[in-house]
């Protein structure tokens, strides 16, 4: 029975996660932004979540007793977090791709570990690093090295814009999840997952990146140097490989959606509040060609919001029903990823110069939105997924 | 909770409906398109499927609720078959629908068991007006009150089956209100006028009828003495067509993609080219996203809630998303796409109506 | 010294073309398509063109006195023609594809035999023959065979989309040139053009395609069977080959993107003519979020059509030089197409319900612009042209 | 006859332009933008191509006459170079050319020989106004007849170098119609507010500044008694802009095009994807096109002719195309473009100004 209308705990969970976000984000987003690097973390905002979020956000950790649609949930709380601020979304103390990465490709004693990271005193984040300078969307050209070595592994290489990196190694006891390859000649079947935890003396942050947006969460370059992990943190005893990386795109590309959309409807919102203040109402009804062109800029935001939302949405649900949704999950990311970009850019100049300048969020808003067009596989590989699957094609026949 | 599974009872309706669709509409859809008729077997068929009697409640002698859900899901399937073919079936609901939505209990009695019978009725509904500023909220055509009742005029176009139906659900002014009246088509001052053409839905008989000074008893008026609530019938009318594009859409995809991954160019398929794979994962996309914003929009009709806005986001996103499709498919063809041995042109032709007429069906 | 006007020459040329197009064609547009296949040639406006039109249009003509900037001349000619009707102009009377490809592959001989047969008394007409059925735009794949065989070349095969072969061939005394190979296994380097006269035995009209649009002209399928023609047929003695085919490109993209863009032209006329009765005005000069809907629309169709129609003279400007204008060519070719099918979709939807129907010429236009992003290389090969070039890659390179 | 060829002139400006974007303006690009400076070797190195005093005439110092033409060729290579540099650079044009076009003899003989120095001067133009519905036709800053001169009341946003400049050509309503007015920015009711910060264009100093009723004597109407010809001040304004977008533009295509042409990615360089070479053949068409749109532009407002439409075709075209061509630049790199060691995310930045900034450049 096919409906729109979302469960009550859902319902609760996005009144819990705006009242978060107007109290505890909003008043803070510029200052984030503008302090890049010379910010600390938002302590405060993150032991709120931390020590009494749990309340409205704990199906979020793990361990947490499992609602009904978990990842519906999550959706719904990434997109309303990210509306109050994506870079602080970005900051919430949950596991996130890291997280996501162990419960994709974890034994059961590594995710248990996971579980326990997450039930300490202190906020503890992970980081999942994947991409390196030479391969950006090509993950299965990776060259970090992992050698066996007596009772542990070595690792060795560099990864890029591995996001929370310094939350999780430096500023918390949390870990990263290192693919990294058991053999340089063998492409992607010999790549693996591994698991570092914070404080390794071989796993050194070089760099924080300068970014255009998404200023209050790190992106770094993480350099492992001979870095040496227990035989253990192999993820999955070894039996997980790259599909695992590519699982959990799945449920990440819908996640990545979501927050996008969050940054989206933050734009609409103001726009449109900002027009009712100056007297304009919408009118939907009426055709296309008798509107002004602001109503319908607006409508046509809303459009295409709504189209990526519910995209996004279906993409969620069949997630939580365990129906493969790799082609949905990709869908709903090349949708997001164009409606943020346009919808964020489209209002700035709707407010004309007001929304240029920083005297608005709007500005902010199309640079952290930007990002969820790059990230989690670009619009291009995403398109790429969905054209494989469609035309039947493997990798081969459509590069 | 969100679901995107339709009931069993919907699954089977689409089944019926596509089974239609690839048997009757298509194989008759070029004919059609060049004489400018609806094949017969279109409503014959059609009509076996029982969608409308099966939306009438029993005590105006049908066996079912109305939803626009089952509508809407029906109606993609129709119109992937053919959209001149899916809005001829369908013009029965031009009147059924607003009655069945809308009309005081005289009405639905006095018109709902026509549409129970064995054999297709037409329906007709006159909203469009022949002139560019064409507002379905200020329409020309005028009721006045005279004598207890209205006295309506005005010219309107592309009215489907006006010279076969016996009811004209005529959209009219009435105190700067748009409003629906219920007009048989043979009384004083009705003259249906010449068959429409247009660049596409050829197949469809499309009128234009004036009204001269037509008397109209009060209890003609659709609801009766409050009259009806215009806004709740357009977005059901747009949540049709939108439902439609769709399925335009997905033809014209569908045809494309099949096409491109069976012709060789350059000693490989077309659709090796990443620029034609792409086009072609961007047109799945946009036609599953449409279909979503359709589906809201008569989930919020089904639920009573207001479906103003969502059936505007579906409309707005399937009439863009079927031109710009059909476009694609046309030029994905090359010259092929050009010539009417191939479908693509008439989807294209079709496409464009999408956004630009109004109120030739509704769910 | 950068200038933005026209010569006399060019100006006159336009107000007698457009005398041309308001008198004698657009009263018959309607008819002609309405009535494809029943009609005749349009012989009235042929005959006219052809025996007094020569004073205005006769800069078209082989043999005629040059003018400064040919073929300048030409695309104001043929855009103000298509502003007319673009069936129509397929009907003139003029060299054509056929010609082009004579003047560009051709022997002095050969020249002056397309000069003579444009000198006559009857209206002529050329066409060209290359597409076949398994080969749309990979015309390097041609199969249509030519083989010597004593003192002539004997051809076989059959044709696609050949534009007016039904006038050339059947209708007057004119010539197809068709491309055939000398040798399947060996692709592009054994094609070279040949010249069949009409009349000859062994060519055949097989079909006449119904079209979208355009209906005013006829495009045929053409077989050839056991076709001798004499070895002085061979175009340019078998110098030229394949690349004569593509040299033709470099201006007939220019040609094809002026007439589309006669036919957008004749759209906005019209539309803005319709909305100035209805007492709207442009407002040009106003921010545009400022605009009402239909007024941002018009102001786009016209900063379009302006932009296609700028590359547009840009590359006539460059032709008549003598400037290589591949690339730019193929620019004001994709612009152009994208142009015209934009413009006529929008301004049916600007007209309502009465941009839809047949009351206005719409619709027609809309029917007619779309050839023009499919024929003389569809948008997508024109993107391949232009990015080989500034990517500085072969065919083998970007394919 | 269409010409598409500059004087030999202009290709010397054009070279000189050229070397100085790559020299001084790449360079220093990122630093400026950081701390929100302009850097000093800009205008320093940027005066010496003389291009103001070239386009004055003699009787006011200078030693040529203004082409519009000229300036566009110069500005989009400049452009290329930095935005925020050029916009520095060609600052004093907010008042020089503005009084050379539209100035009285005497505004003339007293503003113009301040821009023919050895050393770049600043100059300050105020037309924006902080209010989402900013119309530079329906201004609320008001000039107002005083006792033979005027005053003037109101907020501006965005005035480029106000706290550095003698002059700033203020814009206000008088008579319902947009006017300039050249105030000293010393002038009680004058205050310098604080510096604008906006998403992009950092590196330019932009200050919001008020006027109190600020008494401007009648001779500081731009043009004298009869004012002048707002069109054509803002006309030339577009164009400015415009040809700037173009440069932006040719900025991150270049970059993105040198970048996929070097980057591999499974197995070859990533321009050999064909969704990414066609996406490079679209931008650099879609460049050509919005250039010679510009050019057509300022050929017109050499020419004396009515350059409004065509202006506003430059700058509707150039800065959607600017800002898709940055954004698609931005996704052509991937993470690259999103982090501010490369340029293109601050080329991102600055092309969102064009279409929604107004007034901060003139030719």
């Amino acid at each position: 029975m096919i409906s729109f209308e979302n469960s009550d705990l859902i319902k609760e969970q996005q009144r819990y996660a705006e009242s978060i976000a107007l109290e505890r984000i909003r008043p803070l987003a510029r200052y984030y932004d503008a302090y890049e690097h010379e910010h600390e973390i938002p302590w405060d905002f993150v032991r709120f979540i931390w020590d009494t979020g749990r309340k409205g956000l704990d199906a979020l950790m793990p361990g947490a007793e499992v609602p009904d649609e978990p990842f519906m949930l999550q959706i719904h709380t990434s997109e309303m977090i990210s509306w109050g601020d994506v870079g602080f979304f970005m900051c919430l103390p949950w596991p996130a791709l890291g997280g996501n990465a162990i419960q994709n490709t974890g034994t059961e004693e590594q995710k248990n570990r996971l579980t326990e990271r997450f039930r300490g005193e202190r906020p503890t984040w992970t980081c999942m690093a994947l991409t390196e300078s030479h391969c950006g969307s090509d993950s299965s050209a990776i060259r970090t090295r992992a050698v066996r070595d007596g009772d542990g592994w070595v690792l060795n290489g560099e990864k890029l814009f591995v996001t929370s990196a310094r939350k999780a190694l430096e500023e918390s006891e949390g870990f990263m999840v290192v693919w990294a390859t058991t053999d340089p000649g063998a492409g992607r079947s010999a790549i693996r997952p591994f698991l570092v935890e914070a404080g390794n003396p071989g796993v050194r942050i070089m760099k924080l990146e300068n970014k255009l947006g998404l200023r209050a969460s790190d992106t770094a370059v993480v350099i492992l140097e001979d870095c040496r992990i227990p035989l253990e943190n192999l993820l999955g005893g070894g039996e997980k490989g790259f599909k695992g990386a590519m699982a959990t795109f799945d449920s990440a590309r819908p996640a990545a959606a979501s927050s996008g959309l969050g940054i989206a409807r933050a734009t609409i919102d103001f726009v449109k509040e900002e027009l009712g203040r100056q007297g304009v109402t919408i009118r939907y009804a009426l055709p296309r060609r008798l509107l002004t062109a602001i109503e319908r800029d607006v409508i046509d935001m809303e459009t295409e919001w709504r189209a990526a939302w519910l995209l996004t949405v279906r993409a969620a649900w069949m997630v939580d029903r365990g129906i493969p949704s790799t082609v949905e999950s990709s869908m709903s990311k090349v949708k997001a990823g164009e409606a943020v970009t346009r919808i964020t850019q489209k209002g700035i100049e709707l407010m004309g110069p007001l929304g240029y300048s920083e005297r608005m969020m709007l500005e902010k808003w199309m640079r952290d939105g930007k990002i969820i067009d790059l990230f989690e596989g670009t619009g291009q590989i995403n398109r790429l997924v969905i054209a494989r699957r469609i035309l039947g094609y493997s990798g081969r026949d459509l590069k | 909770m969100y679901s995107f599974e339709p009931t069993e009872e919907q699954k089977m309706v689409i089944d019926a409906a596509r089974r239609l669709a690839a048997r009757e509409f298509r194989p008759r859809m070029r004919d059609s398109d060049e004489k400018g008729e609806p094949d017969p077997a279109w409503m014959d068929e059609g009509w076996a499927l029982s969608l409308l009697p099966a939306s009438i409640p029993e005590q105006f002698g049908g066996f079912g609720a109305n939803s626009a859900l089952t509508w809407v899901l029906a109606a993609e399937e129709l119109a992937w078959g053919d959209l001149g073919a899916t809005l001829a079936l369908l013009a029965p609901n031009l009147v059924a629908l607003p009655v069945l939505r809308a009309g005081s209990p005289e009405q639905k009695a006095m018109h709902l068991p026509a549409f129970c019978n064995d054999a297709w009725a037409p329906g007709a509904a006159a909203l469009m007006e022949p002139r560019i500023a064409f507002d379905p909220f200020a329409l020309e055509t005028k009721a006045v009150r005279d004598n207890g009742g209205y006295r309506v005029t005005g010219t309107k176009c592309n009215v489907p089956f006006a010279l076969e139906s016996d009811w004209i659900l005529v959209y009219a002014a009435l105190d700067g209100k748009t409003q629906a009246l219920l007009v048989p088509t043979n009384a004083p001052g009705v003259t249906v006028g010449e068959r429409e053409r247009n660049m596409g839905l050829r197949a469809l008989p499309l009128y234009s009828v004036s009204f001269a000074d037509c008397a109209v008893p009060a209890s003609h008026l659709l609801g009766g003495e409050q009259g009806c609530d215009f806004d709740l019938l357009l977005a059901a009318s747009r949540t049709a067509l939108a439902s439609m594009a769709v399925g335009v859409a997905r033809a014209a995809c569908d045809f494309a993609l099949d096409y491109t991954r069976q012709r060789t160019a350059f000693g490989e398929p077309l659709a090796r080219r990443q620029s034609i794979a792409f086009t072609l994962a961007e047109l799945v996309t946009d036609i599953d996203a449409a279909r979503l914003l359709v589906w809201e929009a008569a989930w919020n009709l089904d639920q009573g809630k207001d479906a103003v806005r969502a059936a505007a986001f579906a409309l707005n996103f399937s009439s863009d998303m079927a031109l710009r499709t059909a476009d694609r498919a046309v030029q994905l063809l090359g010259g092929y796409g050009y010539v009417r041995d191939y479908p693509v042109e008439l989807w294209l032709r079709n496409a464009r109506a999408f956004g630009v007429l109004e109120g030739i069906a509704t769910v």
